[in-house]
């Protein structure tokens, strides 16, 4: 079976896609039909995922390597492939683990819409396209694949298109991860110009094997950059990361799936993917495109958990806490542990699922109200959301022991801590954990503490449907540090191709202790200035918050996102404005009487050949048809319209002819 | 005794002009179509004469070309009769003698 | 002894043609004809006459009655009763009927019933005329009932006699198309249009006791089933009697008929159906073969014939059960759904012939025909309510 | 192959042949027609060509005669006003006739006997169907196809 897997590779992401294709063409009542393809599609894909998965867990290091040409110009064939290593295979099971459970919950989410069977179309859509893109072996059929995903965000970001807020975030989500896609393709050309392969292995030529990356020489560090662009779009890395708080717009399971768990993890993917591009010519593990990472990264991280406080958007809390963690994980590629990173990546896509899920639980419950400060006393109203959301945020936070965030956090902080290259990101780092656990806390008592304000009057908990999802990613959240824990690193060398060991003394480190200090600090912290927050008038929102009081400075420029949006609106988009109005300026008064003077001249040629054509081509025309009616009058008589005359006659050529050949012979 | 080649010609001619007949003499529609196919089977019956009579060929051709002119033959009843039901629906008459409407 | 048995019929003949030795080529092949003709008839005549009383008898016992017991034992001897009274009544014409055609569309119908029980083997060595493309004659043969139905109809000069026909011939047609296209999978696979060939290709036996008959295959029982529906239909039998349903056209294209001719059609419609029954058991249920190979030294034709009465069973089983449909269900039935079936058991053959014929031509071939009958259900909207009924009236 | 046999078959064809040319009532005709083309195919079957016999009857009698049978039925209210026999049709048709055979009996190389020859199976005309005659196979499914199509649509009620 998983021979035969390895063997069709292609079968994985063209499974859902097909699906896709089937529901789009049904018509639109069918939700159950939708349905029951889509998730059977998702399933379809978990199975042979896991058979995919299985030949790497017997090997270390395994990897599986499938090319074929796609087509070729001149004597120059470009070629595609499939790959299937440890990196690509734990996505593969996360993306369909995570996706199935968030299509079941969407099942139940979406019951109400009307657009029910668009919405399961896009969605498999989405999910072929993102399996596409991790286990592609060429960098350009994973652009391919990185474009679909965009595609699919843009149309699931303006899934009800009716709402402007929404077209207006779905086009800025397009345009901005553009502009990172810009630098990718161009990294791309310009390896492709040096390598003259984009294929990651083949057999020791492919690009990111020894043969090829010793052709890039000085320029891997440009390279690097420039496919590092298309991360940080995707990834909403620091100055492009304005569309993904916007990109909550969508429906909540498609924030869960793609703005949280899979898409956005793209980009920390591609720079694990093409990490022996980043790490070239490395001086003890530090590069220049290496050290622009890390930096982007803290930045990142920093900014949007600072952002992420002051924010009362349920999901947009979420949204900046999803940047902030991306920046962790770029932070920790960038310092030297990919393993590390991409242990984050796949612990972070089952707590983020979960909290987004969540959210949308919330959401689901509070009648579509999306304002943490109209919510409230939620607890026993919504046991199941409130327990699994509690488990998410202290997952999130980086609870050590129990919960899987914790031991990732401390592995990428006990990477960054040894980073030759400075310390200060450490530092950060932990004023990141912090501010992560204050603002988580923050959300909670917000929403499931304290008193019931205005949206949560008639709340209820969701179907079955939706919170059995929750429980298995809760579930998953928990369980999953079993396989990351110090004593028994087993991912880890998973990863890096390791054997593991079992050591139970490594559990306990001094890391633990400190990160123990710092969550408590920030969960203390949250408890201490939100004390009040949830006791309030039951019929007004909470409006006045606390941080406000105390801060109303720092909380505006907090509240309003650092005014980014502002300055870009200041900066590119008046410059973009400019230019346009300047080419339609010029279109108008230039380039158009230029137009116009050309046509004049084709107009007198026109007049003077009218008049030749008049005067001299039309009389003999006319003459000829004259002559050519009164020739059709004359046999035109012949035709008596008795078809038994024709017959006759023909009978009487047959036989002329019969008679005329019998005096030949 | 055996017949000759002959003995099916001058019979495979006579339904031939049998056919002519009913086509010629007939005023209504779909007599002439009788007669057209039975002109047909006559042309059928010369090729299977002419291809049992003849040198032996694989494929066997004279076989092979009566088949086909026996489906094109089926086509062209289905049509034929066809537009003698529409045109009847139109005129309210089959006889071909009232059907003039191309006398140039 | 028992290949003795079995070939006794054969032997027979032999030892009757031994008697014309001396006598020319031509003389002997009439003579051989005429006994195959004439044994073809006997049999034939005499299961119509069992069958008609016993199929009186079964419908009464369906519908909780006792059916035919008064003339000779058991009633058995009810057609005999049945003959003498169709041949002393009065032979009725009607005034005004095209005389000829008239007479004629009885003897038509009734040879070319007869014709088509020709081609079809009865048992080791029994197939009474081989003829290279069998099943061709069969339908060629049996496509003339369409015409005879017709002139029936047409020269009664009765509206009932030609609305029937007309019934009658929409229904054939339609259902004549299925009937072929469900036999070409088994021509395909075989690779010959002669019924000796096919039997002879459903001879082996899977370890040694399921026997290779092509309805063990998926393509095989769907094929049969659509054949059998079909042939059905192409009898006019319940459900599909439309064309003679006595409650709505008297008795459709028979209805000026009386008498012997009306016997006539009688004995034809049975006819027709034990030559569809048989031709269903030569191409599906492996012909004269024995279901088990340890039960092969009971003679072939009892194996047929036992095949043949328990389709014929069905058949009046059927007659019992289902109330008639409607013409336009009928129709709507072959196009949309039987139609497409069977071109679709065409390709499942194909896919099990390319597969390999054994397991795993098998398993793909049931995918084929799932598929296409799982999106043939879904088009057709099999769960679609009923329109509120509208009386329409003759205008 | 006797000449007797083809010759008495050659008769009943003839005569049904000219039956359907000659009767006055359309059904009559269309049923001689039928009865004459059972007997074309009985000359197929003397030559040895059975398959295309068993296709003649199946297409002509099973398809055609009932096609020609239902037009008639259509169209009834057309029977009977058949005007007297066209005259220089019967003639014409005579003539063409009289040339074709003086003509056949000319020709000297037709008057041969028939050769032995392997009889042509099933088998055979499929194998060859299906190998060189693939084109013109598949042009006669698409004509059909367009016929079949041609037809509904001539047929099919004008809707006002």
């Amino acid at each position: 079976m998983s021979r035969w897997i390895l063997d069709h590779l292609w079968l994985i992401p063209a499974v859902p896609f097909a699906v896709s294709l089937v529901i789009l063409s049904l018509p639109n009542g069918r939700h159950k039909s939708a349905a029951v393809l889509a998730v059977a599609g998702q399933i379809a894909a978990l199975v042979m995922s896991f058979f995919a998965f299985l030949p790497t867990l017997e090997t270390p290091g395994f990897r599986f390597v499938q090319n074929f040409t796609w087509f070729t110009f001149g004597d120059h064939a470009l070629r595609l492939g499939w790959l299937v290593d440890p990196l690509a295979a734990v996505m593969l099971m996360m993306i369909t683990l995570v996706g199935l459970c968030i299509f079941v919950f969407s099942t139940g989410y979406m019951a109400g819409d009307k657009n029910f069977v668009r919405f399961f179309a896009y969605l498999s859509f989405f999910s072929g396209a993102m399996l596409g893109l991790v286990i592609s072996n060429s960098l350009l059929l994973l652009f391919i694949c990185w474009e679909l995903v965009g595609l699919a965000s843009y149309l699931l970001i303006g899934f009800w298109m009716g709402r402007p807020s929404a077209a207006a975030a779905a086009k800025k989500a397009f345009v901005t991860t553009r502009i990172g896609d810009l630098g990718f393709f161009l990294g791309l050309l310009w390896l492709y110009g040096r390598s003259g392969t984009l294929l990651f292995y083949d057999g020791g030529d492919g690009c990111l094997e020894k043969a090829g990356l010793t052709m890039l020489g000085a320029s891997a560090t440009f390279i690097a950059l420039l496919i590092f662009c298309g991360a940080m779009g995707k990834s909403g890395q620091f100055p492009l990361h304005v569309w993904l708080p916007d990109a909550m717009e969508g429906p909540t399971p498609v924030s869960a799936l793609i703005h949280a768990a899979t898409m956005v993890a793209a980009g920390v993917f591609l720079v694990a993917r093409a990490y022996p591009i980043f790490s070239l010519g490395a001086i003890n593990g530090v590069t220049p495109s290496l050290m622009v990472v890390v930096w982007i990264g803290v930045i990142t991280a920093l900014m949007a958990a600072l952002i992420a406080i002051a924010q009362a958007d349920i999901k947009r809390i979420l949204a900046y806490s999803t940047i902030s963690q991306l920046g962790l994980m770029m932070v920790s590629l960038g310092v030297g542990g990919v393993a590390a990173g991409m242990m984050h990546l796949l612990a972070h896509g089952f707590f983020k699922a979960l909290l987004f899920l969540g959210a949308g639980s919330v959401i689901h419950g509070c009648h579509g109200e999306q304002d943490i400060r109209k919510m409230g006393g939620l607890r026993w109203l919504m046991p199941i959301t409130f327990s699994t959301y509690a488990i998410g945020m202290m997952t999130l936070s980086g609870v050590p022991l129990f919960f899987s965030g914790g031991w990732t956090k401390e592995e990428i902080q006990h990477v960054t801590a040894h980073w030759p290259a400075s310390r200060l990101p450490y530092y950060i780092l932990l004023i990141g954990v912090v501010l992560t656990a204050l603002y988580m806390t923050r959300q909670i008592i917000y929403v499931f503490f304290g008193d019931r304000r205005v949206a949560s009057q008639h709340a209820h908990e969701s179907p079955r449907v939706m919170t059995m999802p929750l429980i298995a990613l809760a579930i998953c959240a928990i369980l999953f540090s079993i396989v990351l824990t110090p004593a028994w690193p087993w991912l880890h060398d998973y990863l890096t191709g390791t054997a593991a060991g079992v050591e139970l003394v490594r559990l306990i480190q001094p890391t633990l202790f400190l990160s123990l200090v710092l969550v408590g600090a920030g969960f203390a912290l949250g408890i201490w200035m939100y004390r009040k927050a949830g006791v309030q008038d039951r019929q007004r929102p909470a409006d006045t918050d606390p941080l406000e009081l105390a801060q109303s400075q720092l909380f505006r420029f907090l509240e309003n996102k650092m005014w980014i949006d502002e300055l870009y609106a200041r900066t590119i988009i008046a410059f973009s404005w400019m230019s346009a109005r300047l080419s339609d300026w010029m279109d108008r008064h230039f380039w158009d009487r230029l137009v116009r003077g050309f046509g004049g001249i084709g107009q007198l040629l026109g007049i003077f050949t009218a008049g030749i054509d008049e005067r001299g081509i039309n009389a003999g025309v006319d003459e000829t048809t004259v002559g050519t009616r009164g020739l059709g009058r004359l046999i035109s008589a012949a035709h008596s319209g008795q078809i038994q005359t024709y017959l006759s006659v023909i009978a009487i050529g047959a036989l002329a002819l019969l008679l005329f050949y019998a005096w030949l012979a | 005794m055996t017949p000759t080649l002959q003995l099916f010609l001058v019979i495979s001619a006579a339904l031939f002009s049998i056919g002519l007949l009913a086509a010629l003499s007939r005023r209504h529609a779909i007599f002439i179509l009788i007669g057209i196919e039975m002109m047909l089977a006559a042309a059928n019956l010369n090729f299977v004469a002419f291809w049992r009579f003849g040198p032996q060929t694989q494929p066997p051709i004279g076989v092979m070309i009566a088949i086909f002119s026996i489906a094109i033959a089926a086509a062209e009843a289905a049509v034929g009769l066809a537009l003698v039901i529409a045109v009847y629906r139109h005129y309210r008459t089959t006889n071909v003698d009232h059907l003039n409407q191309l006398k140039g | 002894m028992s290949k003795w048995v079995d070939q006794i019929f054969v032997y027979t003949k032999h030892w009757l043609l031994t008697w014309l030795t001396a006598a020319p080529g031509w003389i002997i092949q009439t003579v051989s004809s005429l006994i195959n003709i004439f044994a073809l008839l006997g049999v034939f005549l005499t299961l119509f006459a069992v069958m008609s009383v016993l199929e009186r008898k079964i419908l009464g016992r369906i519908q909780n009655r006792y059916g035919p017991n008064r003339v000779g034992p058991f009633g058995l001897l009810q057609p005999v009763a049945d003959g003498i009274k169709m041949l002393i009544k009065e032979d009725i014409v009607p005034a005004r009927a095209d005389k000829l055609v008239h007479f004629m569309a009885p003897i038509l119908i009734a040879a070319a019933a007869i014709l088509a029980l020709g081609v079809i083997p009865y048992g080791r060595n029994m197939t009474p005329f081989t003829i290279d493309g069998g099943i061709l004659f069969f339908f060629a043969v049996g496509s003339t009932t369409e015409l005879a139905v017709f002139m029936a109809g047409w020269g009664s000069n009765n509206k009932f006699s030609m609305l029937g026909a007309m019934r009658a011939i929409a229904q054939m047609i339609s259902y004549e198309l299925p009937l072929i296209i469900t036999v070409l999978p088994v021509v395909m696979v075989v690779g010959s249009l002669t019924p000796d060939r096919i039997v002879a290709a459903q001879a082996e036996y899977t370890f040694g006791f399921v026997p290779r008959w092509f309805v063990f295959t998926p393509w095989g029982t769907t094929a049969f089933i659509l054949f059998f529906v079909s042939g059905l239909v192409e009898s006019n039998r319940t459900p599909f009697d439309v064309p003679e349903g006595e409650s709505e056209i008297v008795a459709g294209h028979m209805t000026e008929y009386s008498g012997f001719k009306y016997a006539t059609f009688f004995m034809a419609e049975y006819i027709g159906m034990f030559a569809i029954t048989g031709l269903a058991a030569t191409l599906f249920l492996g012909g004269w073969h024995s279901p088990v190979s340890a039960l092969e030294f009971v003679p072939s034709y009892v194996w047929f014939f036992a095949k043949l009465s328990a389709l014929l069973f069905v058949y009046i089983w059927l007659r019992g059960t289902l109330p008639r449909t409607r013409i336009d269900q009928i129709m709507n039935f072959a196009w949309k759904f039987i139609l497409p079936m069977s071109f679709t058991c065409v390709i499942a053959a194909a896919v099990w012939h390319y597969a390999g014929r054994g397991l795993r031509g098998w398993l793909w071939s049931l995918v084929v025909i799932a598929i296409v009958y799982t999106a043939l259900s879904m088009l057709l909207d099999t769960q679609r309510k009923f329109a509120p009924r509208v009386y329409r009236f003759a205008e | 192959m006797s000449s007797a046999a083809v010759v008495i078959i050659a008769i009943l064809t003839l005569a049904a042949a000219l039956a359907a040319a000659t009767l006055q009532k359309l059904m009559h005709a269309t049923l001689s027609f039928a009865v004459a083309l059972v007997g074309v195919a009985g000359l197929f079957f003397l030559l040895g060509a059975e398959f295309v016999g068993l296709v003649l009857v199946f297409v002509y009698i099973g398809a055609v005669a009932v096609l020609i049978v239902f037009t008639i039925l259509l169209t009834r209210r057309d029977v009977g006003k058949e005007r007297a026999a066209n005259w220089g049709g019967a003639f014409l048709a005579v003539a063409v006739f009289g040339g074709l055979t003086w003509a056949i009996l000319k020709t000297q190389s037709v008057a041969v006997v028939a050769p032995h020859i392997r009889l042509v199976t099933v088998k055979r005309i499929g194998e060859a169907l299906m190998t060189s005659y693939v084109w013109p196979l598949q042009c006669v499914g698409l004509l059909l196809t367009a016929a079949l199509i041609g037809a509904l649509v001539l047929v099919m009620e004008e809707k006002p």
